[in-house]
């Protein structure tokens, strides 16, 4: 058990939660932020958190000052899979429990973390893919897919990426013809969009790894006098508000939700671990997945 | 018919030889010493606000969590000091951590891994200061074109970021040298710090050091002054090739991985902690102590995000942002005044 | 010494720069323990000679044989190497090292690799004390004036081990003593048998120095003699191809107007103004069409002086009238505002900007003045140009060249129309004539004249103590950063009264 | 021959043969449609307007001898007030409201800008690290007044900034057009662009000159981030939302590179106004090219590197004379020599 930190106010037994964000790079991660912050408040629970940047060199130093100072447990979610058995090796030494969020770790001493709380990327796109490979189901004709990826090289835009084209490979009829990064921004989405419209004919179907952007591209298709959701069909992940909304107007025909609020699950989760009970090594977050009507009667509970 | 004012030159007195200018030795060391000063302000005043600052392990770890930057930083002062920049030297360290783990997978013995991702580092320097000496292209766009081959070469190479298993790397990334009860550091720190004396010496000691200063101060006069101008620029962009490099197999040592991603940005990282050391972008006028100092101060705006541990990412950048204007302004008006 | 083989030949020199053929098969050539001078009117391509010798260019056609061997030389590293050390027109040093390293730099004294900080020191100012100069060594060169850092450049390449020492215009900016000790200096090296190649527009220097001579004009080589056979005249003539007379003019014109320059009103008065470190605090009265002249040994504080009126420099004691209004000269800007003009005499870093056209260098300070809200129309910027660039003859006289692929002479005088067209109260001028051609300053000088005439208040800086005699009503001695004797310009004043006062360092 | 040796003719040539490219790789390169033209080319031309606006100010500052860093988080900024204030209008589509709050947020970003040039020319900070204190605090300041979210708005006067045609022509491109020729007509039928260069080429003889370096480069930098502003709000309409995040991410990079592809030296001096705007129109058509044909993601990089690198060569005089110089008469001679 913790408590040798002991914050000004809250007394000895406050439990001192450090947590390393990836950094600030989409609306989905601040949402994540804010439901990790609000939960610690509402749970009594003192958080450090710190913001990487995407950096991967931030988020060691950031454990390690967490360790320095002598927190009761360490979260974070990793900018990326591998690299980490030293910093965890040395939280473990200092005797400080750590719980991964949203992404995992590829290190192959499981003992050196708690447990993994988190969305599975492959997963989603395999989900994306699923949904896809139903709707034309017993369709002959060929069906052009363009692919908007994440960041080159981020761990949601490979394992996304991946997840979908295992499920898709199973019919021949469903080819990617165009895929292409539009760095998760909406900006990059629209003009990647407006090129594939202009270098590739008869698109029928996008995969956006984010939603927004698959907003962007429903401002190209649109502008180009096509109709998105009819004309061409649009997937995508993420089921942030923005996106919820374009889902329930006919826009997008499906969203693979990947939930940024495990504020109150990593909460729990940081709790149990600290007074040493025995928690599962893998928690996946309560997720879904949204159709357009699934997304009406949803849209009024999204809170971002 | 004379009426000449008889107040002395100088307030104290004539100087003793009056044809010789006043002339303060230290007055090339003031930026430093300042900047020297104002981080020591900059510490306690941590050390007064958050608890366990104090501690030394905080001061040590400093190092060792700016070993990359502090290494990559050394190599771009000998290019900023002869007037050039270089923004390869992130991509360079991706590409370097991308290739040692890729290579050590395939099971390449690491001591030969190790030289090999050295040369490559500078070789790509090398390439770079030709193109900029022989073809007389701009060092910003004949790195930044550096830049995109190394980090295409390395998504190219491997997206995915890849876990380094070698026992050597290993072995190397868990080693802990003690410095006292509880302050313990690593390999990679002590290999930054033997970077910057060995540059520090360079610079002050040995005729290619010299040599920097005066392409930096004005190039043209070099050529002029029949120094190996063409030469020097070359070895420069070598060197900090080679810097980046060794960057990238600290970065692999201090994360056991290699990715593609990685030392995204560091570049202006590095320039900005040159320049905050007091090194001119211009070029000519500079010490690699200040670029330490510039890491220094860097890595600890870094640790006081840390110990605040309660700003949201949008405060993390005010708050940087508001500590930086701090350090230069006052680092200026310093400066200014002891001038 | 007609026996000897040349050490150095160089036959059918060609060099051409986009639209100027600098050098159209010129040949010259050197024999040991020489003087050569290189003569010929600014522009001719002198320079553009010694830097295809060293290197600097390539050239498009011709031979050079070093010791009767066929050499190409493809950089300045590599002509030092085959013992050409050279002191290039304009101050190629780096202002940003101290002056040891400017002096060792590339030949430092090392052991084991490591630079010998203490025995460079040493040695720097065993040098420098041969050209008697008394220098701080560690200190940045930068905080020298011009003609130091010119007496640092010769330093460097007199204590190079060479067979042939390229001095281009080394004296341009020394006083009479400082010349005395480089051609010492010249005599002792030509004594051990290097060869000596040497530009200056004094004559005298020549004429004192030199055992032969080249003439070349327009880039081609008019001929080759000995110092003997040539009298002045005939020297000039060929120089400019034609006669020069103009010279006499000027004396009488000074003359004439001292009486009316006496009574005239004020332009500026300085109460004891000063600025510490730098210049004592000084009184100085400037009226409407005096030319005041400035006389002092090197670093006596001339530019010194002549900066605090022009606000380049804060003076920090003491006040400032112009047209009897108190002013505060925070910078050049309100200097210019009340009509006061300065030609700086280091025109490379603080005179001209080189990568604009010669049009856009001269109408600089007018349209500054004017701000940049007012253009100057191009017609109007075409007939000023026009007009100075033949007035000064600046050659080539293709306004939209760039001013850096001038000689060092054209821009000089580039520089001088910049400041005459701004038609000031006063104008400042640090060594206005350094680097310009005989016929060219005869023609400057006359327009200083011409300007005091109609009014105009001139303070002229100048090394060459013959000029400032000529010209001015007034003369300000100074020594030691001191502004010791103010001397009417009367029939009894000249070098020798000025030196004197120098030397008795006057006080009273 | 001398076409050849016009700085812009290869970035101009490049441009042409990408042009091309899409040219078969699009299937309508320029159509009307809807009573507007419509295609590839004009998607190019409307997309690059941000980034012309934004290089049109990075060359003054540029032509100065400084940098400016903080672009990207000015265009954030500005996004995020113009579209926080038009989310609170009653009726998002009155055209009155939106405009003022059009030249308010190009207000604010004029003050960004004047804190730069306040820095760099009062308190005399290099230009580069004086950017960067904007470059960092400013995206944090975007995110707090968009608390971290996109905020979308839903005014078609707004949107048309971006996506709008006027006269069958896309109004971002001629917001670009008009901007260039402001500048252009700003730079060179006034006085300001020789005062510029003159400032960039040595500020030391321009001081001397009479010339208010210190008004002239505030001046500079409020223009920039004036423009910078402006090219965020077509940022923002073009995706009717602000997302302080990725808005102008990076943007300086590009803009910096789309200056010297220009043939602005980054040491200032002569500056090209007409040559900024060609190279950020290239670089766009490179982005769109990239995706046209098909190039996978990871192997970006390395498609730009070689076109930068082809482009810096053919631009390298040098390299130049190499290749083309020998066809005339006096290399030829020069040859003879050698020979
Ligand atoms: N880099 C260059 N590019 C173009 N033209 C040049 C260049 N350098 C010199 N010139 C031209 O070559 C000619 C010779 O110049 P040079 O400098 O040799 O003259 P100079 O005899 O040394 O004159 P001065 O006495 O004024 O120093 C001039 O017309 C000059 O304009
Ligand atoms: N012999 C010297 N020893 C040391 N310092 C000197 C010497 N001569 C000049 N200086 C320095 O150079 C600076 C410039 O002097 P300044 O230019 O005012 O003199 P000047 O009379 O104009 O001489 P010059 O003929 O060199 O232009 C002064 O600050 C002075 O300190
Ligand atoms: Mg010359
Ligand atoms: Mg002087």
């Amino acid at each position: 058990g913790g408590g040798d930190s002991g914050s000004e106010d809250g007394g000895d037994d406050k439990l001192v939660l450090g947590f390393s964000q990836v950094g600030a790079e989409s609306g989905w991660r601040t949402a994540n932020t804010k439901s990790i912050q609000e939960s610690a408040a509402a749970a009594g629970i003192e958080l450090k958190f710190s913001d990487a940047q995407g950096k991967q060199e931030n988020q060691i130093s950031a454990i390690r000052s967490f360790i320095t100072q002598k927190v009761d447990v360490i979260a974070f979610s990793p900018v990326v899979v591998s690299g980490w058995d030293a910093v965890l090796k040395e939280a473990k030494d200092a005797g400080i429990p750590v719980i991964l969020t949203d992404r995992a770790v590829d290190s192959q001493d499981t003992s050196l973390y708690a447990s993994f709380i988190g969305s599975d990327f492959v997963e989603e796109g395999k989900k994306a893919g699923e949904w896809l490979a139903k709707e034309y189901e017993g369709k002959s004709e060929p069906v052009n897919i363009v692919e908007l990826q994440g960041t080159t090289g981020s761990a949601p835009a490979l394992d996304r990426q991946k997840g979908f084209a295992d499920v898709i490979a199973g019919n021949p009829n469903l080819k990617i013809v165009k895929s292409q990064t539009g760095d998760f921004k909406r900006a990059d989405g629209k003009t990647v969009m407006e090129t594939f419209l202009q270098s590739t004919p008869d698109i029928d179907v996008l995969y956006a790894h984010n939603d927004d952007m698959g907003l962007g591209a429903i401002e190209a298709i649109e502008a180009a006098g096509k109709k998105p959701g009819t004309d061409i069909k649009i997937i995508t992940v993420d089921a942030v508000k923005d996106g919820m909304t374009a889902l329930a107007d006919g826009k997008i025909n499906f969203i693979v939700e990947c939930s940024p609020l495990l504020g109150p699950q990593l909460m729990e989760l940081a709790k149990k671990v600290d007074a040493g009970e025995t928690v599962e090594k893998r928690v996946l977050t309560k997720e879904t997945t949204f159709t357009q009507e699934q997304a009406k009667t949803e849209l009024p509970n999204r809170q971002y | 018919m004379t009426t000449v004012d008889m107040t002395p030159v100088t307030e104290k007195g004539a100087p003793t030889n009056p044809r010789r200018r006043v002339y303060r030795p230290n007055a090339k060391y003031i930026p430093i010493i300042a900047t020297l000063s104002l981080l020591m302000i900059m510490y306690s005043s941590g050390v007064a606000n958050y608890e366990n600052f104090g501690d030394p392990s905080v001061f040590v770890n400093l190092f060792r969590d700016n070993a990359v930057l502090l290494v990559v930083a050394v190599g771009m002062t000998f290019v900023i000091l002869t007037g050039g920049i270089d923004l390869s030297v992130g991509a360079v360290i991706s590409l370097t951590t991308v290739l040692t783990a890729t290579l050590l997978k395939g099971g390449w013995p690491p001591l030969v891994v190790l030289p090999t991702v050295l040369a490559l580092g500078a070789l790509i320097g090398a390439g770079q200061g030709a193109v900029i000496h022989f073809f007389k292209v701009e060092p910003f766009i004949a790195t930044l074109a550096g830049l995109f081959l190394a980090r295409g070469t390395a998504l190219t190479i491997n997206q995915e970021s890849i876990p380094i298993r070698d026992e050597m790397w290993k072995a190397i990334s868990e080693y802990r040298i003690v410095l006292a009860e509880g302050v313990v550091t690593k390999p990679i720190a002590v290999v930054a710090l033997l970077a910057v004396l060995i540059a520090a010496v360079t610079l002050a000691w040995t005729r290619f050091g010299r040599n920097v200063y005066a392409i930096g101060g004005n190039a043209d006069s070099a050529l002029l002054m029949g120094l190996p101008v063409g030469r020097t620029k070359i070895a420069v962009y070598t060197l900090s090739g080679f810097c980046a490099a060794l960057g990238g197999v600290l970065f692999s040592i201090n994360s056991t991985s290699g990715w593609a991603l990685q030392g995204n940005g560091l570049e202006l990282d590095a320039i900005a902690a040159c320049v905050i050391g007091g090194v001119l972008l211009t070029g000519g006028s500079g010490y690699v102590w200040g670029t330490l100092l510039g890491v220094l101060v860097t890595g600890l705006i870094q640790t006081i995000i840390n110990f605040q541990g309660d700003l949201n990412s949008a405060w993390t950048r005010i708050i940087v942002g508001v500590l930086l204007f701090a350090f230069i302004v006052l680092q200026r008006l310093v400066t200014r005044k002891a001038r | 010494m007609g026996e000897q083989s040349p050490v150095l030949e160089m036959t059918g020199i060609r060099k051409v720069f986009p639209g100027v053929v600098a050098l159209d098969g010129v040949d010259f050539r050197m024999f040991p323990g020489e003087v050569h001078a290189l003569m010929g009117e600014n522009g001719a391509g002198k320079s553009t000679l010694i830097k295809t010798l060293t290197g600097v260019y390539e050239i498009d056609g011709g031979e050079i044989r070093l010791g009767g061997v066929p050499v190409r030389i493809s950089g300045p590293l590599q002509a030092q190497q085959a013992g050409v050390s050279t002191v290039y027109q304009e101050v190629n040093l780096c202002t940003n090292l101290s002056v040891a390293e400017n002096i060792f730099i590339g030949r430092e004294p090392r052991r084991f690799g490591k630079i010998q900080w203490g025995r460079m020191r040493r040695r720097a100012a065993e040098l420098l004390a041969r050209l008697d100069l008394d220098l701080d060594v560690s200190a940045p060169l930068s905080s020298y004036s011009l003609a130091i850092q010119q007496m640092v450049a010769i330093a460097r390449a007199v204590d190079v081990e060479a067979r042939v020492l390229i001095l281009d215009e080394p004296t341009s900016s020394l006083d009479a003593s400082e010349v005395e000790q480089l051609f010492r200096v010249m005599r002792q090296l030509k004594e051990s048998g290097v060869a000596i190649l040497f530009v200056s527009h004094f004559l005298d220097q020549i004429y004192e120095v030199s055992d032969r001579l080249t003439v070349l004009r327009n880039g081609q080589l008019i001929g080759e003699h000995r110092v003997e056979e040539l009298s002045q005249v005939q020297l000039v003539e060929k120089m400019i191809g034609k006669e020069l007379a103009a010279l006499e003019d000027v004396e009488d014109k000074a003359q004439r107007n001292r009486e009316r320059a006496a009574e005239a009103t004020p332009v500026v008065e300085a109460r004891g103004l000063g600025r510490t470190g730098a210049i004592a605090p000084y009184d100085l009265t400037i009226h409407e069409g005096e030319v005041v002249g400035l006389a002092g040994l090197l670093g006596s504080g001339r530019t010194e002086l002549a900066r605090l009126l022009f606000g380049a420099d804060k003076a920090d004691h003491g006040e400032l009238t112009v047209s009897g209004k108190p002013v505060n000269l925070r910078n050049p800007q309100v200097a210019m505002k009340k009509g006061i003009a300065f030609s700086s005499e280091n025109r490379r870093t603080e005179g001209i900007i080189g990568d604009l056209t010669v049009r856009e260098n001269i109408i600089l300070a007018l349209q500054a003045a004017r701000g940049w809200t007012r253009p100057i129309p191009r017609k109007k910027q075409d007939e000023i140009v026009d007009k100075y660039i033949k007035a000064l003859q600046i050659r080539p006289a293709d306004p939209e060249r760039p001013v850096r692929n001038l000689s060092g002479g054209n821009q000089q005088k580039v520089l001088l129309a910049r400041w005459l067209i701004t038609e000031p109260k006063l104008l400042i001028i640090d060594e206005p004539t350094r680097g310009i051609d005989v016929g060219a300053k005869a023609e400057i000088q006359r327009l200083v004249a011409e300007l005091s005439d109609g009014g105009m208040a001139v303070l002229f800086v100048s090394a060459e103590l013959e000029e400032v005699l000529r010209l001015s009503h007034k003369i300000g001695v100074l020594r030691d950063r001191r502004l010791i004797e103010e001397l009417e310009n009367t029939a009894g004043v000249d070098a020798d009264r000025i030196m004197q006062t120098i030397a008795s360092g006057a006080t009273s | 021959m001398s076409i050849f040796k016009n700085r812009l003719f290869w970035p101009a040539a490049i441009l042409v043969v990408l042009l091309v490219i899409n040219m078969f790789t699009s299937r309508q390169f320029v159509t009307v449609q809807d009573g507007h033209l419509f295609g590839t080319l004009i998607d190019i031309l409307r997309n690059s307007a941000p980034l012309i606006l934004v290089g049109l100010g990075m060359t003054l500052v540029i032509s100065t001898g400084g940098i400016d860093l903080s672009v990207g988080s000015v265009m954030a900024i500005s996004a995020a007030v113009a579209c926080l204030l038009i989310q609170d209008l009653d009726d998002q589509n009155s055209v009155g409201p939106v405009l003022l709050i059009i030249g308010i947020a190009i207000v604010v970003s004029m003050l960004m800008g004047l804190w730069n040039g306040a820095l760099v020319a009062i308190i005399g900070i290099q230009p580069i690290i004086a950017t960067l204190i904007l470059m960092v605090a400013g995206r944090g300041i975007a995110q707090l007044i968009t608390d971290g979210q996109i905020i979308n708005v839903q005014s078609g006067p707004y949107a048309t900034i971006a996506s709008g045609f006027f006269a069958a022509l896309p109004v971002a491109l001629l917001i670009a057009v008009a901007a260039t020729a402001l500048i252009l007509l700003l730079t060179r039928r006034t006085a300001l662009g020789l005062l510029l260069e003159s400032v960039g080429g040595s500020p030391t003889a321009s001081r001397l000159a009479g010339i208010g370096a210190r008004r002239l480069t505030i001046m500079v930098y409020v223009v920039a981030g004036g423009l910078a502003g402006l090219a965020g709000l077509i940022y923002s309409a073009n995706i009717k939302s602000a997302d302080s995040i990725s808005a102008g991410n990076l943007i300086e990079l590009d803009a910096i590179l789309a200056v010297v592809i220009g043939g602005t030296a980054l040491v200032g001096g002569r500056f090209s106004i007409i040559g900024t705007v060609l190279g950020a129109v290239l670089i766009q058509t490179l982005a769109v090219t990239v995706v046209a044909i098909g190039i996978p993601s990871e192997a970006n990089l390395l498609f730009k590197a070689v076109v930068v690198v082809a482009l810096c060569l053919f631009q390298s005089p040098t390299l130049r004379e190499k290749v083309f110089g020998r066809l005339t008469p006096r290399s030829a001679a020069g040859a003879e020599v050698t020979a």
